[in-house]
């Protein structure tokens, strides 16, 4: 189709893609082809990179094998990334949907339970949600989730209050449909270009809100991820540098990658920065 | 007579994708002191890229290809940015067609046109004030001293579109050019800027590039025609001879899709009782911005309509923007909800229906909607659009896609159309695929809200065909929305004239046109661009005119 | 050839509660508070009593009753003079009330009185061996009955600006940033303090403390306010100097708590197997650098009491696997808990959780902050878990808590929590507190020791050691069991 | 100001307050479901305790009482702007609060200034030097901070500037103990703040860059563009006087957005720069169980999103004159 079109011919979408089609498959299939278990301590601690080629990227304070870590660390940071993104989305979504098309008083309470979340700060939620319920992949993922469904709504709600007066959403009316398929047969598919655009930066800011979280010590102890490492190697920063070097530009990349990608949807998806036509 | 502007041998460069090679191609004609050259064409024929060539405001991606644009010695063509700057706005200047958008919002109407003193001049700042003062004025500003304080936002169009020309003629400008700057208005408010600019014209001798694609404008204003088509000029003259012995083919085309300003006569068939639709005292107000600080906008869209629609019969409902045409209309078809009043479909009063209730009814009134592009879902193919409707009321899905089908060649449309997306489809082609689908349900009455505004007039001349036989063909009751008075003439049997949510007359369409009873109806009709224009000839149809595919 | 003057800047990490050092015995409002206010005695680093504030003391033949002898011409910072009955009313009235750890020492103390301006008398009902160690200032500090006295304690608009007739005297504390603390120019000891300034930073990133430290901003790191993996890289500075001194009176003990209730962990041999399982000298060596000692059982090698004839748990999976085979673990996970207390400790779990994975034991590893826990540790909701606790000089005050099954109510982290009842330990343990003299209660405590050791209630790893870096300028800091707690008194610096 | 205004901006604070109320309430209950209390942290730091001591700590902060008039206390001293006393520190809430307040104003107000500037200033550039190389630098350089954990920059910003080239302090907000006054003290404070400010401010502006860059190339293909040009303006001042103006209104919207959340979103840097603000003070709130102060500092921040939300609408208002203040 067009969008796909206009994508692949945006060569520096093409890299963000292409960089995180490798992340993907690394974090898909790596742990398969690298067998072990990133906790192993495998070599004296602090050894550097590219020193012993059996350990490329170096160990850790403990010993451990800091290319596995990064392996199985893209796992986590991708699936918190996603898995938070679609939760938000799942949340998100509905709830502007139903306060766009119905309006009035629907509109009214939905936005107001909206507002509540985004006047509380979020960063400062995500913290103490992830304290209250105890750091697990769950608690950083579900609070990932809570503090980043608001713009989706109200980006869901404002496409909807447009849309909703389109003239093929009364003539759908015309025709008898149900409200339920008029929202998501005839709205919802003409607003996802701006939700899939919202939904790539979105996983790229819930891969760095993971890390934070880790980096305050709110990470899932029992699962290495990216932001665990830079969480356990700040300590460490001034004798190992690339402790937290490494897995901070692997962060830095994947979300770079994403936010190329999500730049690129954008243009591919809203001709209105592109092209310079009118229509 | 020197030429005051030479376009020699212009061609014009589009961007590799773009809709064809050249935006115009060996474009050549002279524009006199004092005199109004028309420039006339489709869509996309290459109007406004003539005139941006001579501003020097074409994007940048696209090129001047060779020609030249000879003004004052000078080739405006290749001339460098900072000397064209200084002639922008000072010796030639342009007014533009929207003037929603046309005007900074943030900034005040004085300080706008101001600035074109304040570019091109040495005034110190009680000049300028005194001088937009004195401009606002002349182009018949209400209220000047006000107006200057003011913001776009608070100005009616039209009051816009004076500002605008207001700022173009401050520097008495040889030439100006005008695109369409009156398309968007209404048309009382049309004949009042037309007037407006030919004065201010004759006033100042200034040469004029008028752009529109209105032939009735044309024959009000244009000392000179010029026709543009797929980027060439096609045909230079005078306007008496363009208008009335057109010589190239496409000029013959798109003339004879004007429609004229006679109503054609009707037999006048008996109104069959009782009538399919009828509509009483319909009131409909809207509320807006109040909250329980501030004071809400209340408008009477329907104020006391009521009227009746009989099976094979065309009523037009025509006025200027705002009278609540539009709000009638949903009404009628239930988009909208009426405050009061009764609406009967074949007998029934529906005004108040719950969704289940009124689903029965829903087929039995079906609409078609103005804008081709908003009213299909770019995401449906065609087939799906038109089996949507008959699918929703319980067709089963082959049986729906079959009747699809149907509906295709009965709008002459190619069957292949069925797995095709809306993009896929010029204007017209797609006006065709919401008229289908309006006729999916075997509507008795079929409501057309400004259904042809959005398109050009030889496509126009097309779709209104299609709609006459497909009523006489069905049966139909067609309720026209239209505001463009030479089309109601044409197909209307009966017309009703709304100002303010009010009806202010109703009546056969020749005798309204002919002997206008009230007021505004009277302005409206003296209003017609063009008036005496083809006031006696005999409507020709433009049908057979195939439109390419797309 | 001391010289006077100068400022001294130390981390103090976490930001301590309140510098009252009667009602909160915080490891920072100790450190701080113990420059403001004072004890009735000083402990060597051999943890033998020297006078302070009592220049003298004696004890009856029968070992109940103490005479303590004030020094006079001592004042309290408002320049009230400081009496015995200051003395009473602290020990009897507000600790009493406050601190709970003295608390169960004056379980054995029948009356405090007050003869004479400048003597204090305490009856006891037994003669209770830890008694003389009773009296640093972080147990029994000697708070101003003129102030406190008919108030509510917790209330006293006096907590936010402490008087004590320490070394020091309270300056200012913005919140979050600093306290500082200046020279007491009317302290009773002459010629001290040499230090004018004393600022005690809150600096909350370990990483940054290091910095500071670097950067020269900080002269003081106290025991345990960086990272461990920092410590041999700042200690090797230009100017650095290291001490392992001044935790005597502490002597930390690290252990896994295991839970001798339910699960896996009620089994003794699984108890013993996760002995054999853990790599200690792994843990010693790349997470402690080598300071510290590996703990043989409950007794702190540098106490009095410890027994070095106890048997020893060597790294052996292949023990450790027997035992589990033996007993017929089935693979159920235990729960791990990570201790709150820094990055040392997140690491020290993981190398745990390493090692129990490789003789096969499952561990689930859970998070958890400081209050979580707290409440997991007191209500027994772990499997295994780490902790750390004093020793205070003496086993009757700072191991038989552990294990005491009459100290085993749930709701508190501090007791014992693991839930081991053996009567006839607990026998041992409660005579050897009372018991007179020395050489009966080393005995007691030995066999009580052994039968620990056996039964592993809870998987000994480490006696703590903190290294305190310090800027080589400052000199004698560290000069009594507390170290750090009331160091600053007869510090100084070289300019 | 005229009385519609004023009444509006009562309005507007009236809604607000209930809003904070309800966060207020789901807040009391959402700290109330983590594990332990006050009490048990205060004990735990203490290295030993008893039961007694745990229940007159508890007696002494009313946590012994029933949960929802806990909850009735609350919200009725509340509602008379009195936020409690801190269980660790045994001061007002609201004093702490105050106390810690203009450390992080100042930290995230000149982060805000400076990203606010900087991201302008290079948005214009960049969107006038649109697909030349400048441009690309811009955007890539924005992309990069944008991208970059915040705390990582921050890291390796104290490394880099503190540790190996000593030029600026790595921690706190004042040189303490040499007591500065007047310029002196403003330079001290100063020169710490350059971290802190820069490592915060990069990303915002990065994301004031980006938006401020796609606003421009997007207004400046709006019609009065070229009403402004065909009056023969100079492209510096169609620049200035015509686009910005107009692209800088999407920015207003997202500055005022952000600068609520900042106050309370300062929480990494005032960690790894020791930055005495009201986002570490929450930070350890919440792991002491500080349930006054927590909430408290919930409350306040919240308190500023609200109102600045409403500042923006203000400002927005007075450069859009299309807005009315109105609903
Ligand atoms: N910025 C642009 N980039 C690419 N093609 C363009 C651009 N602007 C106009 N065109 C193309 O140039 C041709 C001429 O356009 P122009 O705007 O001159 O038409 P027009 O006659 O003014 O039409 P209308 O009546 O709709 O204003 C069209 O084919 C149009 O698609
Ligand atoms: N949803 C709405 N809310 C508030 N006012 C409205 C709404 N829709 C229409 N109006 C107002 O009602 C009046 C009638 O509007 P309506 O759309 O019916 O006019 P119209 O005759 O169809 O005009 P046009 O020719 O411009 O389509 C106008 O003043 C309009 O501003
Ligand atoms: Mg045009
Ligand atoms: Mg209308």
């Amino acid at each position: 189709m067009n969008v796909i079109k206009s994508l692949t011919q945006n060569k520096v979408a093409m890299v963000g893609f292409s960089i995180l089609f490798i992340f993907v498959v690394i974090a898909l299939i790596g742990p398969y082809l690298y067998d072990g278990s990133p906790w192993r301590m495998v070599q004296r601690p602090f050894l550097p990179p590219f020193q012993n080629s059996n350990y490329l990227l170096g160990t850790d304070t403990l010993g451990r094998d800091v290319l596995a870590g990064l392996i199985y660390g893209a796992r986590i940071s991708l699936l918190v990334g996603f898995v938070s993104t679609i939760i938000a989305l799942l949340i998100g979504i509905p709830l502007g949907a139903y306060a766009g098309y119905y309006g009035g008083w629907v509109d009214e309470v939905l936005m107001r339970f909206t507002e509540i979340f985004q006047t509380v700060p979020s960063f400062a939620l995500a913290v103490v949600l992830v304290a209250i319920f105890e750091p697990s992949v769950y608690s950083i993922t579900g609070a990932i989730a809570i503090v980043s469904w608001p713009p989706v709504a109200r980006l869901v709600r404002g496409e909807f209050l447009s849309l909703r007066s389109q003239e093929y959403v009364l003539a759908a009316k015309l025709n008898g449909q149900t409200n339920r398929n008029i929202i998501l047969r005839e709205i919802l598919p003409n607003s996802l270009s701006p939700i899939i655009v919202l939904a790539s930066l979105m996983v790229a800011s819930a891969i760095l809100l993971e890390s934070s979280l880790s980096f305050l010590g709110l990470g899932d102890p029992a699962i290495m991820s990216w932001g665990y490492m830079i969480g356990a190697a700040k300590t460490v920063i001034r004798q190992a540098w690339w402790l937290s070097f490494i897995p901070g530009v692997a962060i830095a990349i994947t979300v770079l990658s994403l936010n190329l990608l999500g730049e690129g949807l954008n243009e591919a998806l809203n001709p209105k920065l592109s092209g310079n036509r009118e229509n | 007579m020197k030429p005051l502007l030479k376009v020699e041998n212009l061609s014009i460069r589009l961007p590799a994708g773009g809709d064809r090679e050249f935006a115009i191609r060996n474009v050549n004609y002279d524009l006199m002191p004092g005199e109004i050259l028309c420039v006339v064409g489709e869509s996309g024929s290459g109007k406004s890229m003539t005139a941006n060539a001579i501003m020097g405001l074409l994007p940048k991606v696209i090129t001047v290809d060779k020609g030249a644009v000879i003004f004052d010695g000078y080739d405006l063509a290749s001339l460098e940015e900072h000397r064209a700057r200084t002639l922008r706005g000072n010796r030639i200047s342009m007014i533009f067609q929207e003037p929603m958008t046309a005007l900074n919002p943030l900034m005040r109407v004085e300080d706008q046109i101001a600035e074109v003193f304040l570019v091109h001049t040495k005034m110190t700042r009680k000049q300028r004030h005194d001088r937009t003062l004195a401009l606002l004025e002349d182009v018949g500003l209400p209220d000047p001293h006000k107006m200057l304080r003011a913001y776009p936002h608070q100005l009616s169009g039209g009051q816009r579109q004076r500002v605008m020309i207001a700022m173009a003629l401050a520097l008495e400008p040889s030439i100006l050019i005008a695109d369409e700057p009156t398309t968007a208005l209404d048309v009382t408010t049309q004949a009042q800027i037309l007037k407006l600019i030919k004065e201010l014209q004759r006033k100042h001798n200034t040469a004029v590039m008028f752009i529109t694609h209105d032939f009735g404008v044309v024959a009000e204003i244009a000392d000179r025609v010029a026709v543009m088509e797929k980027g060439e000029m096609v045909e230079l003259g005078n306007r008496d001879a363009v208008l009335n012995n057109p010589q190239h083919d496409y000029t013959k085309k798109l003339i004879a899709a004007v429609p004229p300003l006679v109503s054609p006569k009707r037999e006048i068939k008996p109104l069959q009782v009782p009538p399919i639709l009828s509509v009483e005292n319909l009131c409909k107000t809207y509320r807006t911005g109040g909250s329980w600080l501030s004071k809400a906008r209340i408008v009477k869209a329907a104020d006391d309509v009521s009227f009746e629609l009989h099976r094979g019969e065309t009523l037009g409902l025509v006025g200027e923007s705002g009278s609540g045409k539009s709000t009638v209309s949903r009404c009628v078809v239930r988009l909208l909800n009426s405050d009061s009043g009764k609406i009967r479909l074949s007998g029934s009063e529906i005004q108040s229906l719950g969704t289940k209730e009124l689903a029965p009814f829903r087929k039995r009134i079906q609409m078609v909607f103005q804008d081709p592009y908003a009213s299909l879902n770019p995401r449906k193919t065609i087939g799906q659009i038109i089996a949507d409707g008959p699918i929703a009321q319980g067709m089963p899905r082959k049986d729906a896609f079959a009747k699809a089908a149907e509906l295709l060649a009965l709008v002459e449309l190619p069957i292949a159309a069925i797995d095709r997306y809306p993009h896929e489809f010029s204007g017209g082609q797609r006006q065709r695929v919401g008229i289908a689908r309006a006729l999916a349900h075997d509507p008795e009455v079929l409501v057309a809200d400004e259904a042809i505004s959005a398109l050009d007039v030889s496509v126009q001349a097309q779709i209104l065909d299609l709609i006459e036989t497909l009523k006489k063909r069905l049966n139909l009751a067609v309720l026209f929305v239209v505001h463009d008075l030479r089309v109601a003439a044409q197909v209307c049997d009966r017309v009703i004239v709304m100002q303010k949510g009010k009806i202010v007359e109703m009546g056969d369409t020749r005798q309204v046109f002919e002997s206008p009873a009230h007021d505004y109806t009277k302005s409206l009709i003296a209003s017609i661009p063009g008036a005496n224009w083809r006031s006696d000839t005999t409507a020709v149809t433009a049908s057979g005119v195939q439109e390419g595919a797309a | 050839q001391p010289q006077n003057g100068g400022t001294i800047n130390v981390v103090v990490q976490p930001e301590p509660p309140s510098l009252m050092i009667g009602m909160y015995s915080n490891g920072t409002t100790q450190q701080v508070g113990g420059n403001i206010f004072e004890g009735l005695m000083r402990y060597d680093k051999k943890l033998v009593p020297h006078p302070l504030l009592a220049t003298s003391w004696e004890n009856s033949e029968d070992g109940k009753t103490w005479t303590f002898h004030l020094k006079e011409g001592v004042v309290w910072h408002d320049g009230q003079p400081f009496t015995s009955a200051d003395v009473v009313f602290s020990i009897d009235v507000l600790l009493r009330e406050t601190n709970a750890r003295l608390r169960t020492s004056l379980a054995f103390v029948d009356s405090i009185t007050a003869p004479d301006d400048f003597t204090v008398v305490f009856k006891l009902n037994q003669p209770f061996g830890p008694f003389i160690r009773l009296f640093e200032v972080g147990t029994t500090p000697m708070l101003p009955k003129h102030i406190y006295e008919g108030t509510d304690f917790k209330m006293n608009p006096a907590n936010h600006h402490p008087i004590g007739t320490g070394p020091f005297v309270f300056k200012e504390w913005q919140k979050g940033s600093f306290i500082h603390l200046a020279k007491n120019e009317n302290y009773h000891v002459k010629g001290l303090p040499h230090i004018e300034e004393l600022y005690w930073h809150v600096i909350p990133d370990a990483a940054s403390r290091s910095v500071a430290f670097e950067t020269g901003k900080i002269d003081v790191l106290p025991g345990g306010s960086v990272e461990n993996f920092d410590v041999p890289r700042l200690s090797e500075l230009d100017n650095a100097c290291v001490t392992t001194d001044g935790w005597e009176f502490f002597s930390p003990h690290a252990w896994l708590w295991l839970n001798n209730q339910e699960g896996p962990t009620a089994d003794k041999r699984f108890r013993q197997a996760v002995m054999y399982a853990m790599d200690r000298e792994f843990a010693k060596s790349v997470l402690w650098n080598d300071y510290g000692k590996i703990a043989k059982g409950p007794v702190g090698s540098k106490t009095t009491f410890f027994d070095d004839t106890l048997p020893e748990y060597e790294y052996n999976p292949k023990k450790a696997k027997a035992l589990l085979k033996e007993m017929g673990y089935d693979g159920t996970p235990v729960r791990l808990m990570a201790m709150p207390y820094g990055e040392t400790w997140q690491r020290w779990t993981e190398v745990v959780k390493q090692n129990l994975e490789e003789v096969g034991i499952k561990t689930k590893l859970v998070a958890t902050d400081v209050a979580g826990w707290n409440q997991k540790i007191s209500d027994r909701d772990y499997d295994i878990s780490f902790t750390y606790l004093y020793q205070y000089g003496d086993p009757a005050l700072g191991v038989s808590r552990t294990y005491l099954s009459s100290n085993m109510a749930k709701g508190s982290p501090w007791n014992n929590a693991e839930g081991y009842v053996n009567k006839q330990v607990d026998q041992w343990l409660n005579e050897a507190a009372v018991v007179f003299p020395d050489s009966k209660r080393a005995e007691l405590y030995s066999k009580a020791q052994h039968q620990l050791v056996e039964d592993v209630p809870v998987a000994w790893l480490m006696e703590l050691e903190f290294p305190t870096i310090y800027n080589c300028k400052v000199q004698n800091l560290v000069d009594s069991a507390i170290g750090i707690n009331d160091a600053f008194g007869t510090a100084w610096i070289k300019q | 100001m005229s009385i519609q205004t004023l009444l509006y901006i009562a309005g507007r604070l009236v809604k607000g307050g209930v809003v904070l109320l309800v966060i207020a309430i789901f807040n009391f209950f959402l700290i109330r479901m983590a594990p332990g209390d006050p009490a048990q942290v205060l004990a735990g730091e203490a290295g030993a305790t008893d039961e007694i001591f745990l229940q007159q700590l508890r007696e002494q902060f009313g946590l012994d009482q029933p949960l929802y008039y806990q909850l009735w206390i609350y919200v009725s001293n509340l509602m008379q702007f009195d936020m409690g006393i801190t269980y660790r520190q045994q001061m007002p809430v609201f004093d702490l609060i105050m106390e810690r307040m203009p450390a992080t104003l100042l930290l995230t107000g000149a982060a805000f200034l400076l990203s606010l500037v900087l991201g302008i200033l290079a948005g214009v550039v960049a969107a006038a030097k649109h697909r030349q190389w400048l441009d690309s630098v811009i955007t890539v350089a924005a992309l990069i901070f944008y991208a970059t954990p915040l705390f990582w920059l921050a890291m390796m910003a104290a490394l880099f500037f503190s540790v190996y080239l000593d030029w600026l302090p790595s921690f706190g907000m004042q040189t303490v103990g040499e007591n500065f006054t007047g310029w002196q003290k403003v330079k001290d404070i100063g020169l710490h703040l350059i971290l802190p400010a820069a490592t915060l401010g990069l990303f915002f502006t990065a994301v004031y860059a980006r938006m401020t860059r796609t606003s421009m190339i997007e207004t400046s293909r709006l019609d009065f563009v070229k009403t402004a040009k065909a009056k023969g303006m100079k492209p510096s001042r169609v620049t200035t006087h015509h686009i910005l103006r107009n692209a800088l209104l999407p920015v207003v919207t997202l500055a005022g957005l952000q600068a609520g959340q900042l106050i309370g979103g300062a929480v990494l840097t005032e960690t790894v720069f020791a930055w005495p603000g009201i986002g570490r003070l929450m930070f350890e709130a919440l792991f002491q169980r500080d349930y006054n102060l927590l909430l408290g500092v919930f409350f306040i921040s919240s308190a500023m999103v609200v109102l600045f939300n409403l500042v923006t609408d203000v400002i927005y208002c007075i450069v859009d004159p299309r807005i009315e203040l109105s609903k």
